[in-house]
This record gives structure tokens, sequence and C-alpha cells, in this order.
């Protein structure tokens, strides 16, 4: 099983976790990531709003290069990428924005690579693996979060019910784990405003951190490298805002697999995490 | 290919249905939206009404081009009669151009009883196309059963 | 040798400003078989038709050519003008001169020449009409009307009283419809089911309506004025004959946990039932998917009480064959339940319910006997929140349309509640409020100034429950701009109205069309709002779009006029423009082979199978034979038939081809 | 070959059929024969050679009106009578049909569901020669193609062998021989002879079986059997039905889909 893989800035930078993670449990599970060779940044800031043809540009030269490298499909973990790279191909649907790129990146572009993160990547070709792969399971009760990127627009992305996903619960039950029933799945975590405006990322991940915990939710199992850091590594400025300081750890989706396939904290990245990860 | 075509005026016959392209037609004058005098229209209940066969004898009274059109999917009066003309229209097309004879002649067009505009603009469009490919005497050469010579030598 | 009269109208200056009207009627006089031609002014004036009345007397003219304004304006009036001076009106023809000449081209020679070529063309074509005479076909004056809620009861009635028999069918064991669920009604809080049970009982009542409960349409072929409607009658397993309706067969039956249809899932009912007390009519039936009999094969409790021995246990469905000359429909529709609003948690927590529901708990007759009660505990609930527009006007929800009543309704509902719970507390989110209709507006005012529920403008995220509440996270657009956050005891979703389930077969088993949500589609949206596509169905109700019982009745009102101007002839009168299949002297009787390729192609069924028996009875052949009735002559089967057997009136290959080879070469 | 003769005489004999059709010696290849008698059956010959669709007699009253007709039927008689019977053109109790499958087995079919599942497993396609050709059409310049067919179609003189041969033409009034309109003109010219050819081409569409009979008939070798042939092979996947496969769900023309292509419509 070969699949194309994008980690994309964050992977290899704030979230190397995440990374760490999607790798080992990839090879855990025989499946061969293949990174696209050179690739750039996906242009996940507010260049969409600022430039069309840059935010087109950025990702559809990562298509170009990941289709010239005979790639029929490729991963894409980190929630804004994907999005980004989703969006592009919908734009490039339309044949003269392609024209118009494909011409900035002097690439051609067919626009039938097929673009999937990672809840999909498990779905499509790992669920039986990882049911029979599981040596430890993954017995506590969770709060799956997913955020806005990964599911939003759902016009153009096509994943998951929009109000009401439930990839990332069906995975943390195969493992053995609880998914609590709540309402934040889907709330924004400030991630847009998370340079400009950090009292408002601190309110707004403070908003989802207080109803986990206080439906008693031993983690929150997350599949976006914006809203871990933002829940995790802003621990200190959203407890500021909560009468009752949390102390959950906030691990991707990924790591709660590595853990139920027995593999090591650390081969996940699990140290790398600020609030620290008792699990 | 006459390419001098200045003075070159092409007949055009356009095969309408009477709902949607014919009053769309009406509409185009009710507005005094002005078109090519070229054309003129045959009115037909319906485009499943439209016989294959009419659009040669058009050719084949020199026509240099025609146009075929009615009303938008899921608008006939009939409720499908432009579907089976749909269908009719590929396959014809299909045939037409496997034997050589010039497709770019034929414009199919869907024209609402609301598109007055779009009317104008299909048909001064097309007369300016036909315009371009220029008299079809390819054609009507071998129309008149008369001067033969030219294929049976 | 044909003698055709030419008439060009000037139409005041609306041709002659830019085409030659002279000119173009001495240029046609030399076409062969053209017997006179003349220019007027306006030809559609009184003076004009006497021109052309006196020049066909005078001339014996066998056929009109008027080239003056676009036939779907003044062909009718030419006709008629023909048919007055004795010649047949298929014999006239018009020559679009201004729509499609002078209106749309220069003053010129190239206009003139066209106006020429546009009468040739129509001489030609004359030349080869035939003289048609109208189509007369029968008319079978019994009505069927399919949906027994208020637009059914309101059409059989006025049907009925006109004096025409009307069979009424309704799939429930009542009719009635979501009328009488509801509690009161908008503008005038008057009690629904006051004002609509005494027409149900009219209804059961009324000597020239022939009521079917528990009743489905089969299967449905014919035409205008002569339909064959098979009508499948459900089994009941109650004679209802010998039925009493004492109601001690559902006292006694031990299926007591059936969640009530009529009450919307809030209360019980018993597998043999009567859906309400003032249902008609008012004797029960068996719903054999709950009862232990048919479940177990034991039971038959309700047979040991019935006093009178009505059970039936192995009644079959029976199919019912009725003549019919013209269909109501009046299907009504169906509001949008759980699973639709994960982000609402409807079907999740029990206190999230739809308006329909609310109605039920609002009812006197409802399972809270009218007080309003969470489903939950039964507790009042001190704080309440009512989110209009949940689903309707939403594209992510494949539902852009506005379900019209909501806005209404749930304006009543906050009334009601602020009515029964004095110091309770209702809040209504909305986007905007459609209150048009007459003391609408006043009514929502009412609602808001007097009853002093809360408007928010805005959409709600979403509703979740904590502690006990349910905590409604929504946005005040209007006046903060702030999210608001609603600890609630109760929400009431105004849930979309969607068309009913099954809707889109049934449209089919009659031929009509319908649009992308199912809903049944009318003939023109402003001019034909109660026909459909296929004469002698009509459409009343919320089968056609989401609309309130005013509208509705109104609309159920104005079908029934349609049948009851259909009915008032006694033979139906169409234009001859239709398709036939040539008949011939044997041996071959027809051109036709019968590949029946028509048949496939025809949108209307109109292409029958007739056999042609020689002397002895023994089929010769099998010919196609088009239904006069049915054909609508779109000509979709003349250029199909490979061997130009069949041909279409006003429309023929000789008249189309005649004007394609005028048009050109000279 | 004997168990097919033994077959057509046993049919004979015991009076099943009063006819049984096929194939005996001819000149240089087999020709039809119509057998009456068991002795005549000796006659009755097999093989690859048997070219002609033998399906054109079944609509013909002079052979069907003499009672119940038994016929020996290659591949593509066997798709023309499938076509025949959607097109209501058979009666199925009036009609025996035979094949032979290799080794010269013979089976005779019980009904014509039997035949469809039969010709099932034959793919219809292009031999090499009408590819050859089609390459070499769809290689030209659009005027080439025409002057193609013009020059084919002058050595045309309207002998309509290409109608008699084909199953499929038997329409009891020709549109040639139609004359209210005169859709197209009798002489024999190359436009008239084209609009003839584009007629046969058209009622064809999603008709023809693709047996190649008219273009085997006709005197001066026009390749008209592309024609139909050549639009069965682009309208297939179009409409989506597969050449050579007859079934009642409709003929390619009378039949649409929602979603037809119609990019060339504006």
């Amino acid at each position: 099983m070969k699949i194309g893989f994008y980690p994309g800035c964050s992977l290899k930078g704030s979230s190397r976790e995440y990374n760490e993670s999607v790798v080992a449990i990839a090879k855990a599970l025989d499946i061969e990531l293949v990174e696209i060779k050179d690739w750039n940044c996906c242009g996940a800031t507010a260049a969409h709003s600022m430039n069309e043809e840059l935010s087109l540009s950025l990702p559809a030269r990562i298509l170009a290069l990941a289709e010239a490298q005979g790639l029929k499909e490729v991963v894409v973990p980190c929630a804004a990428c994907y999005n980004r790279l989703m969006v592009t191909q919908h734009e490039l649907k339309d044949n003269n924005k392609r024209e118009r790129v494909t011409d900035i990146i002097k690439m051609p572009y067919s626009g039938d690579l097929k673009i999937i993160n990672v809840l999909q990547m498990l779905e499509t070709y790992a669920m039986d693996k990882i049911q029979e792969k599981v040596t430890k399971p993954f017995a506590h009760k969770v709060a799956c979060y997913y955020g806005c990127l990964l599911i939003r627009p759902h016009k153009i992305l096509q994943f998951d019910r929009v109000e009401d996903p439930q990839s990332m619960d069906a995975m943390v039950k195969l493992i053995g784990g609880t998914p609590i029933n709540w309402a934040f799945k889907t709330e924004c975590c400030g991630a847009g405003l998370s340079v400009s405006r950090t009292d408002l990322v601190a309110k707004l991940s403070g908003n989802i951190l207080k109803d986990a915990t206080e439906r008693d939710a031993k983690a929150i199992i997350v599949a976006c490298p914006m809203c871990q850091s933002n829940l995790d590594m802003r621990r200190g400025a959203i407890n500021e805002t909560l009468s009752n300081p949390s102390d959950i750890p906030v691990i991707f989706i990924t790591q709660a697999i590595g853990l139920a396939l027995g593999l090591s904290p650390k081969e996940l990245g699990l140290e790398r995490h600020f609030v620290n990860v008792k699990l | 290919m006459n390419n001098n075509n200045s003075e070159f005026e092409p007949k055009i016959v356009a095969f309408v249905c009477n709902w949607c392209t014919y009053a769309g037609a009406d509409l185009t004058g009710t507005s005094r939206l002005k078109y090519a005098t070229n054309v003129k229209i045959v009115r037909f209940p319906c485009t499943g009404r439209i016989d294959f066969m009419l659009l040669l004898k058009a050719f084949a009274q020199g026509a240099d081009g025609v146009i075929v059109s009615g009303c938008h999917p899921n608008d006939c009066h009939y409720t499908s009669g432009n579907f089976h003309a749909r269908r009719r229209w590929i396959t014809f097309r299909g045939l037409l151009d496997f034997m050589g004879i010039d497709i770019r002649r034929i414009q199919y067009s869907w024209v609402s009883a609301a598109e007055g505009a779009k009317w104008a603009d299909i048909v001064n469009t097309t007369v300016a196309n036909i315009r371009e490919l220029g008299p079809y005497t390819e054609y009507q050469k071998v129309a008149d059963y008369l001067d033969k010579e030219d294929y049976n030598g | 040798m044909s003698k055709i009269g030419v008439f060009i109208c000037h139409c005041g200056e609306n041709i002659s400003a830019t085409v030659d009207c002279e000119k173009v009627a001495q240029d046609i006089r030399k076409v062969e078989g053209v017997e006179y031609a003349i220019d007027y002014k306006y030809m559609c004036s009184d003076p004009g038709q006497t021109l052309i009345k006196d020049a066909i007397k005078e001339h014996h003219l066998d056929g009109v050519v008027v080239g003056s304004c676009s036939p779907r304006m003044h062909e009718p009036t030419f006709r008629k003008a023909c048919a007055e001076a004795g010649l047949n009106p298929f014999l006239c023809e018009m020559a679009n001169l201004r729509e499609h000449c002078s209106w749309v081209h220069e003053k010129g020679e190239a206009t003139t020449e066209k106006a020429f070529d546009l009468v040739k063309m129509l001489v030609e074509k004359v030349k080869r009409n035939k003289p048609l005479d109208s189509i007369k076909v029968p008319i079978t004056k019994k009505a069927l009307v399919i949906g027994g809620g208020i637009a059914g009861i309101q059409a059989s009635l006025d049907i009925a009283n006109t004096g025409h028999q009307v069979i009424l069918i309704e799939k429930d064991p009542s009719i009635g419809g979501h009328m009488s669920q509801l509690s009161e009604t908008f503008p005038t809080l008057d009690c629904s089911q006051c004002i609509l049970t005494p027409r149900m009982v009219e209804v059961a009542q009324h000597p020239n309506i022939t009521l079917y409960t528990y009743a489905e349409l089969d299967s449905l072929e014919g035409f205008i004025g002569n339909f064959t409607a098979k009508i499948r009658l459900k089994a009941k397993s109650v004679d209802h004959k010998k039925c009493t309706g004492c109601g001690a067969c559902f006292q006694k039956c031990p299926q007591k946990r059936i969640p009530s249809e009529f009450n919307a899932g809030l209360g019980t009912r018993t597998a043999i039932y009567v859906p309400f007390p003032q249902a008609v009519p008012n004797k029960p039936v068996i719903d054999r998917e709950h009862c232990n009999y048919y479940k177990r094969g034991k039971c038959k409790i309700c047979e040991a009480t019935c006093p009178t021995g009505a059970i039936e246990w192995d009644k079959e469905d029976e199919i019912l064959t009725e003549q019919v000359g013209a269909i109501v429909v009046t299907t009504g529709f169906n509001v949008k339940g759980a699973d639709f609003f994960p982000e609402y948690g409807y079907g999740q927590y029990k206190d999230v319910i739809t308006g329909l529901q609310f109605e039920r708990l609002a009812s006197a007759s409802g399972p809270t006997l009218g007080e309003i009660r969470r489903p939950s505990d039964g507790t009042i609930p001190k704080k309440i929140v009512f989110i209009a527009c949940a689903g309707s006007r939403d594209e992510a929800k494949g539902i852009p349309y506005c379900s019209k009543i909501c806005c209404m309704y749930t304006a009543k509902h906050a009334m009601l509640y602020q009515h029964k719970v004095h110091d309770g507390e209702s809040t209504v989110f909305y986007m905007d409020i459609r209150a048009g209709g007459k003391n609408y507006e006043e009514f929502v005012r009412r609602a808001i100034e007097e009853d002093h529920v809360n408007y928010v403008r805005g959409r709600v995220a979403r509703v979740y429950e904590k502690n006990g509440k349910l905590i409604v996270k929504g946005v005040d657009t209007l006046l903060s701009g702030e999210q608001v956050e609603i600890e609630a005891d109760m929400v009431v979703l105004a849930t979309a109205g969607v068309s009913n389930c099954g809707a889109e077969q049934l449209a089919q088993k009659m031929h009509i069309s319908y649009d992308p949500y199912h809903f049944f589609a009318e003939a023109h949206p402003k001019l034909k709002p109660v026909e459909t596509n296929t004469a002698g169905i009509f459409l009343a109700g919320a089968c056609q779009a989401p609309k309130d019982i005013p509208e509705t009745v109104g609309m159920a009102s104005g079908a029934a006029v349609k049948v009851a101007g259909l009915f008032s002839n006694n033979e139906l009168v169409r234009e001859p423009l239709i398709a036939v299949v040539n008949r011939s002297a044997p041996p071959v009787f027809s051109t036709c082979v019968g590949c029946f390729m028509c048949q496939t192609a025809c949108p209307y069924n109109a292409i029958e199978r007739e056999e042609i028996k020689g002397r002895d009875g023994k089929v010769i052949k099998t010919v196609a034979k088009v239904n006069p009735g049915l054909c609508q002559g779109c000509g979709t089967c003349v250029a199909f038939c490979r061997s130009k057997s069949i041909d279409i009136q006003g429309y023929s290959n000789e008249q189309m081809f005649a004007e394609v080879m005028s048009l050109l070469n000279h | 070959m004997d168990k097919l003769r033994e077959k057509a005489a046993a049919l004979l004999a015991d009076g099943t059929v009063t006819m049984v059709l096929g194939y005996e010696e001819g000149t240089n290849k087999p020709r039809p024969v119509f057998c009456h008698t068991a002795e005549q059956a000796s006659k009755l010959v097999y093989s690859s050679q048997c070219i002609n669709n033998l399906a054109v007699y079944l609509t013909k009253k002079e052979i069907m009106g003499t009672g119940k007709v038994a016929i020996i039927a290659t591949i593509p008689t066997l798709r023309s009578i499938l076509q025949l019977s959607v097109e209501n053109q058979l009666n199925e109790d009036n009609l025996v049909v035979i094949t032979v499958m290799d080794k010269d087995e013979v089976k005779q079919f019980a009904n014509f569901a039997e035949i469809e599942a039969y010709i099932a497993d034959f793919q219809l396609k292009l031999d090499g020669k009408e590819q050859e050709i089609i390459n070499k059409l769809e290689g030209m310049s659009r005027e080439e193609r025409f002057k193609f067919w013009m020059e084919e179609m002058s050595h045309c003189f309207k002998c309509y062998a290409c109608r008699a041969a084909c199953p499929l033409c038997y329409c009891t009034k020709c549109i040639v021989e139609e004359n209210r309109p005169q859709w197209i003109n009798p002489w024999a010219a190359p436009l008239a002879n084209m609009e003839w050819q584009i007629n046969r081409a058209m009622h064809m569409a999603g008709r023809c079986t693709g047996c190649g009979a008219c273009g085997d008939a006709c005197p001066v070798g026009i390749p008209i059997h592309l024609l139909t042939r050549k639009m069965m092979e682009d309208l297939a996947p179009e409409f989506g039905f597969t050449p050579g496969q007859p079934s009642k769900n409709g003929n390619a023309l009378s039949t649409w889909k929602a979603d037809d292509k119609e990019n060339f419509i504006r």
C-alpha cells in the first residue's frame, strides 16, 4: 500500500509529534508514505484572502509535483494544508483558473489527484488492520475534537457529517476508547487569530476545553496541528480564563492509535506536548 | 474556402420550437433588439418534431447555415421532446462528420421564451461564423444533379 | 390549383416603418397559387377582418396568409375571422412580419425581401394545409380526489356541490390530514378541529361523495375526461358495515405502546385503533405490523370483545376500478424530522421537538390535554426557544426554499405558550419574519408586543444538553451582533416543509411532472397554478408547495371550479393539431409496420396498438394508432417514423418540407 | 453437418415446421436455400462461409405466411432475430431458431430469451478491414472525407441491394418510395445517393446489429455498412448500450437520458 505524503510546515516544525506519530502508525499498518519531493508551503495563511493567484499557485505546485512524481493519492495530515489543497483542487476545475495557475507554476496539472486527510486514509485502508493489531486498548473517556478546517466548507471537502462528524469517534471506539457526546466537536479554536488576538484564542479554546473537562473527558483527541497547539501550547493563557483550570492533554488521533498499537510514547512524540500526557 | 466575404450574405434557416425559441424570438422583437436579416425562422411545435432530412434539404437548397433551437432541458412544453431531439442531433452530428459534412454550419441552442437577447446573439454570432466559413458551395455543387461531372468522371 | 389570399398588415407603423408592405403584397401576387393579395393598416381591426372575410367570399379563397404580428398573438383572431367567412380556420396561417422582421431589422431592401420570403414560406405551407375539425372527446362527469386533508375535503365538497359525483380517497384510516393535528390556527387562533370536523362530517354524509379511507391510487390510465383509476382499498381487518364504532376493541387491545402518528410520536395508540376521537369514519382499523395476532398468530382479544363480530382477520386488499373524468391531487406535505439536525440534537434530546409536535402538546385533544409539558419529564418548561427556518432556506440542508408557514405558526406557538405558561419566557430565533397575508403582520406584532415574545434575529449554531438544560447557542445579528446563549427547558424547531413520502412514485403513476424537491409542478407558475401538464389532472394544497390553510382552501376551490368547468360540457373540444397514423386500402391498410418505436418516444403514452382484422376476424396486422385524447401534438413520433407512416396535422411533413424548399433558391 | 441435416429433416418430417431456412452449396460460397421436405434437408451445409443474413426472410409474408418456419442462424442472424423481436416483427411461436455451435453441435433455442443469453458471449467487434477504413477516414481532413464519400456515392446507381439485404429494412413503404413530399430524389446522383445512405444510417441508429449484409450486397462495393457500424461504435458508450446486443429497453433513439451530452448546444 503506497500513498503520497504531504507533511507541510507544521508537521516539520511546531507539530513534529504529529509527523512522527503519522509515520509511526503508517509503518505499523504497512502503509508506505512517499513524501512529495521538493514540496512547498501550502499557503495556509491570510494569503487566500489577499492574493487569489498566489493562494492557488502554492498548492497547485504541490499537486503538480505529486502528479509529476507519479502519485495518484496524497495524504495530508495537517487540516489546514488539507483544506487549502482541497479548495485549490476545487477551484482548478475552472479551466481559466487552471490555465492561469499552471502558467504561473510552469507545470501542467490534470486535476485528477486524490487528496485525503489522515482520518480518510485510516478509514479506507486501515480499519481492519487497526482492529486486529490493537495490543493495548486505549481505554479512556475522550473528547473527539474536529475543529473547522477538516470538514468545512462541506460543499468542497465532502468529508464526514458537517454538523456532527463521526469518523474520529468511530476510530476511538475501534481502539477501545469511549468518545463523549459533547457539543464543541466543530467549534472554532481561534487559530485564525492565533497571532493577532491571542486573548480571543484563549477564550474560544477555553470554551472547548471547559466543556470537555466538565464532561469528564480524560483527553482531547484532534487531527489538526492548529487545534492541538492552541489547546496545548496556550494552556497557561487559557486556564487564566477558566474558573477551574484544566490539565487534560490534547493528543493526535494518530498518537492515540499508536498507543493502542503498543508503540512507545517516544516514537509517538508524546513527550513533546506542553500539557504532559499521562495515559 | 472563400475568404473575401465582406459582401457575402449567408442564407440561414432556423428550425425552432413554438413554445420556447419562437416565443423567445418574439421577445427579441418586442424588446426591439436588432439582428441580421439573413435568418428565416421555420416554426415547429417542438424540437422533437424536427426531421433531420429538413436540415439536409435546407443545405441542398442553398442554405449556408442552419440554426436548431428549442426549450432548455426540463422546460419542454411536451416534457421530453427536446431530450429526444438532443439524442437525434448527437447521432446526426456524428454521422455527418463521418461523411465529411461541415457540422460547424449547424448551430444548436436552447433559447427560452425569456431569452430574447440570447436569440439575437445566437443569430448574430451564427451569421458571423457562417460568413467566416464562406458559402457552402462544396455541398451545393453536388446538390444539383445535373452537374455531376466533378464527381462522376 | 389553390386560391390563396395574402393580407399584409402595416400594424400602424410597426411593420410599415421598416418593411415596404405594398411591395410585399404586389410581389406575392406573382407567386403561383396566390389569387389575391392586399396590404392594410390594421388587419386585426374590424374593417381589416371584414376585408379578409369579403375577399374569402368574393375570390373563393381556399387558403389565407396574414402577414402581421406573431401567430402567438393573433392566430385565434384571424382563424375565427376565416371561420366566420366559411373557410376552415385551419386553412389560415400567419407570417410573423413584426416580431420576427420589422421590429428586429432596420429599414431597407433586405428587410422587405425577408418579409416577402416569410410570407412566401407560409403561402407554400398553406397550399398544403388541410381543413381540420376540432377533436371532440366524451367526458365522464365524475371526479377523483386523492388525499383527504383540508385541500381534498374542500375540493370534494365544492365539486360535489356542483352536483357532480366525487370519489375521495385517503391513505390513512381517517380524513382530516395535518389540519386535524393542529391546535389553534393563525391569525385568528380559532381551534383547528372546531372548524375542520364539521366539514369532515359533511364529506362523510354528502350524497355525491364516495369516501374511501385507508385507500391509495394503484394505477391510472386514460386521459382527460376518460381516466381509469385503479384504487387499492387496503385491508382494514374490520368490517365497517358491522362495526358500530363502540370502541370496546381498542380499549382491550394489549398492544398499547405504539407511537401515535396523529400525536406526532408524542402519544401512543393501540394496534386496532381510531387515529383520533373525531376521526371520520369513526371506526377502527387493525395495524397489522403491530398486531399480536398478525405478528405471532395469537391474541384475537378484539374479536372476543367485539359485540358485532366485525373483525375480519383474513381480509385482503381490494382493487377497485373507477372511471373518472378529472382528478384533483391533494396529497399534502410532510415535515423534516430525526437526524436532519445533528447540530440541534433532534432525536437525541427528548425536549427538542418539531413544530408539529408542539401543535399536539398545545392541542386540547393532545397527549397532555393542551398543557405544554416536556416530553422528557412532563414538567412545564419555563424557558422555551423556537428556531425558525430549521432546514428551510438552507442550501447546506438541500432545502433552499422558504417553507412559508413557519414564521406564522412559530409566532402562534410562542403566543400559545405565553397564554398557557404565564411566567414562561419564550425566544424566537429567526432569519426574516415573513408575515405576508391578511392580518398576519399584525398577528406577529401582537406576539411581540402584547405577549412579549423575545424575537432574536440570527441563526442558532447548535443546541446541546448540559446538566438538564438545553443550551441554545446562537447569534443576535440585529442588535448586539454578539453570540447569545440561552439555557432553555424546551426547543421547538420550525422544521422545513417537504414533499410527502411517495410523491415521486405517485407523480410517475399519473404522468405529472414534479420539481427537484418532489413537489408536484403546476402547468404555469402564474397563469395555471392549479393545472398540471397532464390535462384533466389538477393540484391543490401543499403537494404543490408548502402553503397555509387559507391558501390551500382557495386553491382547492380553484381546482374544483376547473373540474366543474370541465364537467359543464358533455364533450371536450380540442385543437386537432395532433399526430395520426395513415390508413390505406387493403391489402396494405397502413404503411405502419408496427415496430412501435414511437411508443417509447411518445411523452404522453398516446400511441396505442390497433389490430387490423380480416373478415374472418383473424389479425392481419398490428399497427400504431394515436389516441386523440392523449396526444398533445409534439410530433416527436413523426420525426422518428422511418416509413413516414405517422404525421402531424397542421405541421405535416408536406407542409414543413414545402416551407423549407420555398425559402431558398430564388 | 450431419447433425444439422438430421435435425432439419426431423423437424420437417414430424411436421413441426413447414420450411427450413438454411444454406446450400453455391457457386463460390454457400447460398440460401428453403427446404420444404426432409429429403431437401440433405442439401444443407453450414460453415464460416455462410454470410447471408437469413433473418431478412423472416419479415417476408411469402415465407412466414406458409406456417411455422425453422431458421438456421449464424451469430449475426441471431442478433438480427433479437432486434426484430424487439421491434415486434416476429412471432415467437411461429419460429424455430437453430444454430450450429462448435464441433457441429446443433442447438435449438426454446425462446428468444435463450438467444439473448447465448449471444451475450459473442462480442461484436470491428474486423481489421473495417477498422482500417475507419482509421483511414478519421485520418483525413473533413474535406477529404467528403470527397471520399462523394466519390464512392458517385458509383451508386440506387439498386437498393443494401436495403434488400438488410433484415431490419422491412418497411412496407420505404422512405425512398415516399413522394409526398419527395424526401429523396429518385435519380442516382451523388447527393440523392448520399441522402439515401444518410437516411438508411439514421434509420439504423441504435437498431443495426452489425451483420454487414448491406456492405456485402453492394454491387459496386461502397463500404456503406461502415456508416451504421461506425455510429454503433460511437453511440454505444454515449447512450450505454452494447453493440450487437439488442435489448427490450428501447431503441437508442426512442429513449433518452437526462444527462445526454450537450456540449455542442449553446
